[in-house]
């Protein structure tokens, strides 16, 4: 369990970003509050990936799994801070 | 070194066992695998059979969907040709997809799995082989059957995308469509049931120390495939579900005269079509990932960049289902989310083809006919990628959405992503289960045919899509100008069909299946454990793996293998066995006996394929036969199942022992049923969605549901159920059997009286399933519930019977945690499906 | 009505008849490319099956493959340049029970058109 | 006859539809098209050149390419930076185009998609219909127009490519697009969502005219006055064989909604859907024998007029102006 929440945190956090965002536009509505709602909580979770990183960083791998584990999970966590960070443009774009 | 098992790591070195075998144990070995002869062939369950028959079975409807669109081409080689009448187009059009998405893409790659999997990792054969069968058997006779509809005129004709209200009773009549839902939903059962068997085989039948940084990558991606089909296909099976319940009984649920809406089934059916693309593409690139480095001579680069690739797209590709709806006219944000989403996932994509690139780069790579597929597939795949982008801009998605532009891009995306990669798999494993490879000088001819065809043939469709062309038409006026890229793409597809015939020919020519031995071999000098030199049981010991590319990096590991060095060089219990091992790191954690030849599996798929047929052609009483006999196969597989072994701990090899009994969560069987259940309840969250989106979007529509106080008893009753199924584990470690099946017995009364209970509330508050989409929806909640409430009674009755037979161990059994697991599950479902929908009042 | 229109084209065409007018005139590609054009314009094609015009393809009124062979127009009139150009323009004017309306289209239209029909050599 | 200057049949250049936009809501499209092609084209030189490189590359280059490095710039960190520009792009102008910026102003009209012709209803600034009209949308140039789409039976798609992108038309919804002219001129449109049978075969036009031309083709909606001659006929035959069931003829007894509104059928540019030409030629085929023309459309071929009935029935609806 420990090592898919390792290789997932990032990418867990992207789903919970997108799937609320889309649930705010999809049964909220697009006016300004929903908008500077998906805006925060786009702040939240990129804060999360960057916390999640810096929490990665400080584990001390034991062997060669675990340190190929980390590696991997720091991927996954760049990929997710790109994948929330664009998830956040459409409240800042689409006025 | 860390253990997650408190498996000693150390013991590996007692491996290989040096010095002479004992006597007849390779023959013991031999007994409990041998050969079928004649009519067993249709009962035998073993993976190297079943994979050759699924493989075999998949490649011919993609021959017989690619013939389909050769038909299309030549109606659409010029303006106004009648070379097939309107309703016949519509439907070739919707088989063509149909049957490529359906009955191609997806189990072609599982087939690949149950064919290559088990070698890979070093297993004798996937844990469930039965559901294998099964799903094969149900995939191959459902699929003709649906096909055949074709010849009689009453194929579907609503595009593979079925949207209603066009696929609804009112616009549909005949049985076209019914053949379509019944058809597909039966095939998706058997797509997952060989999605339950990936993931379990990938995740506990890897070789001891092969954890998951030194897992095959073909293995990687098979995990994550199955895994995203688990979490799609639901969606697909629910909305199929839900239209035949419009069609068959008038429930309205995408009618918008009674509060349905035709958007919430483009959002459940794209929630699995989109995935559905990268599923098809993942495994397809898990091959590459396989073949380029042998092609290249070197290990692959960015092995972990690679998983981590898949891993991102097996999340991102479940942001991107309503790119196909940019133009149904969703509000702008939330098209961008969608926007964003699509652009994120072509991330990945990128950091695989330059994994790929990279690895060329660093090796010396053979143009031989695996290479050049692989190559090929890179160019068209990225062509494909490129175009994905484009079509990801809202704005010029407006334009070329249902545009020729369209078919052009998603064909290089599925011929570079999948078909490529599945031509260079042919040709690279073939030599595993055929006595003599294919010919390498004829591969040169059919590569040349394919890339040229296909760039020849979908090339000038972008062009048609830029000038206006849409897609699905049966024909077009001359005015247009479109003649010209509708000729030239004929031409094209004539010249890839030119080349999947020429390999046709050769695999007729050289094609010898050898299940389990008298094979070409590893002709190409790969350093994966299927290259072990194998029989029927696999390979004859299952070898300690250290490193990613084990037969490069331990020269003598194919020989010691062979000899029996390594584990399970015999057959403990003198039936099939394998060995299970951790999730992570692979450590040995018990023998697994497997079963035998068993007629259940086709059987049971023999009868569920006629329950589903004779419900189409509203045969009810062949139906309601073939639905009972199904039902008996499968009570006989089941009662097979969950079989003692009279021995505690067994010598797996070098002194190592493991148990050969072991229940709870530890077991394949527990874990399989998480997965089924995992299932269950992504089908139940989708129709608790279609309840949302319907009150938040036909709010015109929506009454005041039951209230929530007299459904109280419900949730209690629910509640009850939960805790008394759970508890019947308990008391099975008090060694009380028959108090643990009653205990079942009574959970599941509980949940059904809740089931009866809320069923008469709604009828009660005057709901009736053909007033309003929303009181359809509840009742489908029900029916959900009450479906699985009939699987429920027959486990606890099973249960009982195991007991009264003596089979039911105590403190623990398998069969006792899978029903008590499934039942629990049935109380919280129930209690959730009574809730949520009281929870929509009108604002 | 009918019969003195009938009679009147028959007059008509006995006094012109010889047999060396029978052979069509030669007719320039201009105005052969023309007529086709016209004839794609009007959408002939709504009632007529017409060689190398692909749409539309109707089957209210004859086929006119190889028209310039056929001896009568409308199974009534002598097939000439001159009645031709008549009857393409207003049909009913001179075979008054036929269902083909009058055309609105210019004098050198309905001579265009005549000169691609009688193009319509199969022979 | 008609009070408007001539308008052109195709203002369309040599470019495909999609790059030969006509209007303030196609433009930016077509920029964008034209940027994301050119770089489409660029990117897949580079990685066709990579993939060279690392085939038949010189040892040194093929080192270059070869490693976790080249993974992340070429993989992760140049996909970002064009990524997140053309996502702004992408974003802005979907804002940008979106019918949200809707100023009132607009000229207004509803479509609505029927299997497998389109009824157009002209609407005042108020939303209350005007006039009705079939298969046909005259809009004046330089004005932007607000069409309500909407469905009747399945769904449709509403796509005239030179003057916008696509909307779909979706029983139980009204979904917005808007769309301008900039020229005078006939641009042609196409149903976009396969609605079963002649999909194919679901065409329509849409005519720009000049401010002025526009005002007076409005002015002539008035209701054609009573048939002469071979066309009054021609109007008891419609009345009397059925055709006024389906067939709505203002200023007659005639006000069937199943199918097309015929009251000015006669000064539209096609038939059929915007397939056929339009004259009384055509006329008589399509009453005949639309089902051979457009196969499987809602009309039956109507066999029992002999000739003369056939041509007043095409002279009556060619007077309908």
């Amino acid at each position: 369990m420990k090592t898919w929440l390792i290789l997932l945190c990032g990418l867990v956090l992207w789903a919970v970003h997108f799937f609320v965002a889309y649930f705010i536009g999809e049964f909220i509505g697009e006016t300004q509050g929903p908008r500077i709602a998906v805006l925060g909580l786009t702040l939240l979770c990129l804060a999360g990936v960057a916390a999640l990183g810096v929490l990665l960083r400080s584990m001390r791998p034991e062997d060669d799994h675990d340190r190929w584990r980390r590696s991997a999970a720091l991927g996954t966590l760049a990929i997710s801070f790109v994948a929330i960070f664009w998830q956040g443009f459409p409240a800042l774009f689409v006025p | 070194m860390t253990s997650e098992t408190g498996f000693d790591p150390a013991l590996y070195a007692r491996l290989p066992v040096e010095g002479p075998r004992p006597e007849g144990e390779e023959e013991k070995l031999c007994r409990a695998w041998s050969a079928p002869k004649g009519w067993q062939h249709l009962t035998e369950v073993n993976n190297q059979y079943i994979g050759i028959y699924y493989v075999g079975t998949a490649f011919l409807f993609f021959i017989l969907a690619g013939i389909l669109a050769l038909l299309m081409r030549v109606q659409l080689a010029a303006p106004l040709l009648d070379v097939l009448p309107q309703d016949t187009y519509n439907q070739v059009f919707t088989m063509h997809g149909t049957v490529m998405m359906f009955l191609f893409a997806v189990p072609a790659v599982e087939a690949v799995a149950v064919l290559l999997l088990p070698q890979m990792l070093g297993a004798r054969d996937l844990p469930f082989p039965r559901l294998s069968a099964y799903a094969f058997w149900a995939y191959a006779i459902g699929g003709l059957c649906f096909f055949a509809s074709l010849f009689v005129g009453l194929a579907p004709d609503g595009g593979w995308f079925m949207y209603p209200p066009l696929t609804s009773k009112a616009f549909s009549p005949g049985i076209n469509v019914d053949f379509w839902l019944l058809g597909i939903g039966f095939i998706e059962i058997s797509a997952i049931a060989g999605a339950i068997e990936i993931i379990v085989g990938v995740m506990r039948t890897r070789a001891p120390g092969m954890s998951l940084d030194k897992m095959p990558i073909f293995a990687w991606a098979l995990l994550v495939f199955a895994v995203m089909i688990i979490i799609a296909f639901p969606a697909v099976i629910l909305s199929t579900l839900l239209l035949e319940a419009e069609r068959a009984l008038n429930w309205p649920i995408f009618d918008v005269g009674r509060g349905g809406d035709p958007v919430l089934w483009q959002h459940l059916f794209w929630f699995f079509g989109h995935p559905e693309v990268y599923i098809i593409f993942l495994p397809a690139a898990g091959m590459m990932s396989m073949i380029i480095p042998t092609v290249a001579r070197t290990e692959l680069v960015g092995y972990r960049m690679i998983v981590l690739a898949m891993l991102a797209t097996g999340f991102l590709s479940f942001g991107v289902w309503a790119h196909h709806m940019f133009t149904t006219g969703m509000p702008p944000m939330t098209t961008g989310f969608f926007s964003a989403a699509s652009m994120a996932v072509s991330v990945p994509a990128g950091i695989q083809v330059f994994s790929w690139i990279a690895t060329y780069a660093t090796g010396k790579p053979r143009f031989n006919a695996p290479g050049l597929f692989t190559m090929g597939a890179v160019i068209v795949f990225v062509t494909g990628g490129l175009t994905g982008v484009m079509v990801a801009l809202v704005p010029f998605d407006w334009q070329v959405h249902d545009t020729y532009f369209i078919v052009a891009h998603l064909h290089y995306v599925l011929i570079g992503g999948m078909v490529f990669p599945l031509f260079a798999a042919f040709y690279y494993w073939i030599p595993m289960s055929s006595a003599w490879p294919l010919s390498e000088r004829l591969a040169k001819w059919v590569f040349t045919l394919m890339f040229a065809g296909i760039n020849i043939a979908f090339m000038p469709m972008h062009f048609a899509g830029l000038m206006g062309m849409p897609r699905r038409v049966y024909t077009y006026l001359p005015e247009h100008g479109w003649a010209l890229p509708n000729l030239i793409s004929t031409i094209g597809a004539f010249m890839f069909a030119a080349g999947v015939l020429l390999f046709v020919i050769d695999l007729a020519r050289n094609f010898r299946p050898r299940p389990g031995g008298g094979s070409a071999g590893n002709v190409y000098g790969a350093g994966t454990l299927e290259w072990l030199p194998s029989d029927l049981y696999g390979s004859r010991s299952i070898p300690v793996v250290a490193s990613r590319e084990p037969l490069w990096d331990d020269p003598a590991l194919a020989q010691n293998a062979e000899r029996g060095g390594y584990f399970l060089p015999g057959s403990v219990t003198g039936y099939r066995e394998s060995l299970v091992t951790s999730p992570i790191r692979a450590e040995p954690q018990y023998l697994q006996v497997l079963p035998g030849r068993t007629a259940s599996p086709f059987a049971a798929a023999l009868f569920t394929a006629g329950f589903f047929l004779a419900l189409t052609v509203q045969a009810y009483t062949f139906s309601i036969a073939s639905a009972i006999l199904a039902l008996m196969a499968l009570l006989r597989w089941l009662w097979e199942t969950d079989r003692h072994v009279p021995l505690d701990n067994v010598d797996i090899g070098g002194g190592i022992m493991v148990p050969a009994n072991v229940t709870g969560p530890m077991s394949h069987g527990w874990w399989a049923t998480i997965t089924l259940l995992i299932v269950i309840g992504m089908i139940f969250s989708m129709a608790l969605f279609g309840n949302a989106f319907l009150w938040s979007n036909q709010p015109a529509f929506w009454s005041q549901p039951p209230a929530i106080l007299p459904a109280f008893p419900v949730l209690g009753l629910n509640l009850a159920a939960v805790a008394l199924s759970l508890g019947a584990r308990w008391i099975l470690r008090r060694q009380r059997q028959g108090w643990a099946s009653a205990a079942l017995i009574g959970a599941t009364a509980l949940a059904t009286g809740a089931l009866v209970l809320e069923h008469s509330l709604w009828r009660a508050a005057g709901f009736d399933p053909e007033m309003s989409a929303q009181a359809a929806l509840a009742y489908t909640l029900q029916a959900l519930q009450m479906f699985i409430l009939v699987v429920a009674v027959l486990m606890s009755f099973n249960i009982w019977a195991r007991v009264l037979r003596g089979l039911v161990t105590a403190p623990t059994n398998t069969s006792v945690d899978v029903a008590a697991l499934f039942i629990a599950y049935c109380g919280a479902q129930g209690f959730v499906g009574s809730l949520f929908p009281r929870l929509l009042g009108v604002s | 009505m009918l019969r003195t229109g009938v009679i009147g084209v028959i007059a008509i065409s006995l006094n012109a008849c010889s047999p060396t007018e029978l052979q069509h005139e030669r007719v320039d590609a201009a105005s052969v490319r023309k007529g086709r054009e016209a004839v794609e314009r009007l959408g002939c094609g709504a009632c007529h099956d017409l060689p190398g015009i692909a749409w539309p393809s109707g089957r209210v009124g004859p086929s006119l493959h190889g028209f310039a062979n056929r001896a009568m127009i409308a199974g009534q009139l002598p097939n000439r340049p001159d009645i031709l150009a008549r009857f393409v323009r207003d049909a009913p004017a001179l075979v008054p029970g036929t269902a083909m309306p009058e055309i609105e289209m210019t004098l050198e239209e309905a001579d265009a058109i005549t000169a691609w029909l009688q193009s319509l050599d199969e022979s | 006859m008609s009070p408007e200057a001539p308008i052109p049949a195709s203002t369309a250049s040599w470019l495909p539809v999609i790059l030969d936009s006509a209007g303030p809501f196609s433009q930016p499209v077509t920029t964008l098209a034209w940027v994301i092609f050119t770089g489409g084209f660029v990117i897949l030189g580079i990685v066709i050149a990579a993939l060279t490189i690392a085939l038949f590359g010189s040892p040194r280059l093929k080192a270059r390419l070869g490693g976790e490095k080249a993974i992340w710039i070429g993989g992760f960190a140049f996909p970002v930076v064009v990524l997140t520009i053309l996502l702004i792009w992408g974003l802005w102008l979907t804002s940008h185009l979106s019918a949200q910026r809707i100023t009132g102003d607009e000229m207004r009209v509803r479509v609505i998609g029927e299997m497998w012709w389109w009824r157009v209803h002209y609407l005042d600034e108020n939303g209350r219909e005007t006039f009705r009209d079939a298969n046909e949308l005259h809009i004046p140039v330089g004005q932007p127009v607000l069409l309500d789409l909407q469905a009747a039976d399945v769904i449709h798609s509403f796509w005239v490519p030179r003057l916008a992108g696509k909307m779909d038309m979706i029983p139980g919804r009204t979904n917005r697009l808007l769309i301008q002219a900039d020229a005078p001129g006939v641009y042609h449109g196409q149903c976009a969502e396969y609605c079963g049978g002649p999909h194919a075969l679901m065409g329509f036009v849409v005519v720009a005219h000049a401010p002025e031309d526009f005002a007076r083709w409005q002015a002539a909606r008035a209701p054609a006055p009573a048939a002469q001659g071979s066309a009054a006929r021609g109007a008891d035959l419609f009345m009397s064989s059925g055709c006024a069931a389906c067939h709505t003829i203002r200023g007659s007894p005639a006000d069937g909604l199943a199918g097309p509104d015929l009251t000015h059928v006669g000064s539209r540019r096609s038939l059929g859907a915007g397939i056929l030409p339009n004259n009384k030629g055509t006329l008589a085929g399509w009453i005949a024998d639309s089902q051979a023309l457009k196969p499987g459309n809602r009309m039956p071929a109507y066999h029992q007029f002999d000739g003369e009935e056939l041509r007043a029935l095409a002279d009556y609806l060619a007077s309908r102006q």
